[in-house]
């Protein structure tokens, strides 16, 4: 409760092999956009860089810097390797 | 349709389910086949399967693959695929179902079933859905090796 | 090899059978799919199914089509198809299964199924099969139509 | 056997639509080459004219008048429709 009340809640989940890295997801706060965002991760998880992923904002893949809406979920995609 | 009335249409249904746990067995397959049947308007059927192969990284041979994906996303994503492939071809059907969890060496892990009319539009749609699936549904295998030890797979 | 060793070849091999008399039943192809499996080379399968279309024709239902064959000349052509393929793909296996007599509205009336170790082989090779055995092999479908009368089918 | 010594004894198949025509099959001697064959069988059975079809010698298809050897097999292959 204490962290919704300071600021935005953001669900980050990690994929493939991200997951081996940084877990299945966590919970991250006081985040404003996925730039800082993916400048936390990489400092929290600094074996990130060595991985190309992409990002998807509540389910939407983004292409830019993106404001991350209150209560927003954030996946961490690497290259898809499904069929 | 324009962009946004199509995204709020697809949140607001319920997209199909495609995943199966583990592999996908040689009989569902026949039955999948075997429902068609009353369907007489069908010329054509077409028919992917994925199997995984057991190939050999660093001389430690592939024993099985194991699947995740992101199941919502991966949902969303092909009930686009599906419903642009439906607008692009005269299908009577479309089936698909990818494993979810371990599927050994030997094993279906993916079946795409086009069926129409005419055999044209059920064997470049089925190709095309295949293509789409590799490239566009966030789904990982990772490849357990025979010591235990694993590696996750890349696409080609 | 030149044209002539090369006949001299094809009509020394007895060349395999394709021909099923009746329908191809769908446990027949899952049967067939089930047995790949021991083949860990293999990372995509395709299948092409044609199945007996109820066509009206002059108001009139088609119910079955009664096929026939120049059954030697048809496995010649078929033996020659099938090593082109495999010289031009690379394929791990290739069958084919073609209905002769009555196959009735809903039921199989081919099955060609191409194997390989990426998919693309095996995709391609199957629709050039298709194509090739419409185009070439030397069978011929009559329409029974619900009055008990008859056309002679032509491919499209 | 007074037939095979008169001269060349063709084995004709019909195939298709064309065994309404002609029946199944039939046997003709004294014809030298393709051409002399189909003469014959048109006006054996005139409702070929309206019929398209190839023509195979020993299973071999023809493009040209050919010769017939010996005990031959000729198959009159109207258009394929298998599949």
């Amino acid at each position: 409760m204490l962290i919704m009340e300071n600021g935005k809640r953001i669900q980050v989940f990690f994929f493939g092999k991200l997951s081996e890295i940084a877990g299945a997801a966590t919970t991250l706060s006081n985040l404003h956009n996925t730039d800082e965002l993916i400048q936390h991760l990489h400092t929290q998880f600094p074996a990130l860089a060595n991985e190309k992923f992409a990002v998807a904002v509540n389910k939407q893949t983004i292409h830019t810097n993106t404001e991350l809406p209150d209560n927003c979920t954030v996946a961490l995609l690497p290259p898809f390797s499904g069929g | 349709m324009d962009a946004i009335a199509n995204t709020s249409n697809i949140m607001k249904k319920t997209p199909k389910n495609i995943f199966t746990e583990g592999p996908i067995a040689p009989a569902f397959i026949s039955d999948s086949i075997a429902k068609h049947s009353s369907n007489t308007s069908i010329g054509g059927h077409s028919i992917f399967l994925g199997q995984v192969r057991a190939d050999v990284i660093d001389d430690k041979q592939v024993i099985a693959i194991e699947y995740t994906a992101y199941n919502e996303l991966a949902l969303e994503k092909m009930h686009q695929i599906r419903e642009a492939i439906f607008s692009k071809y005269p299908l009577t059907c479309m089936h698909i179902h990818h494993s979810l969890g371990r599927v050994a060496v030997g094993e279906i892990c993916l079946f795409v079933f086009t069926s129409s009319a005419h055999r044209r539009a059920a064997i470049d749609a089925c190709n095309e859905i295949v293509e789409r699936i590799k490239n566009e549904l966030p789904i990982w295998g990772k490849e357990i090796l025979e010591d235990a030890s694993h590696q996750w797979k890349v696409n080609q």
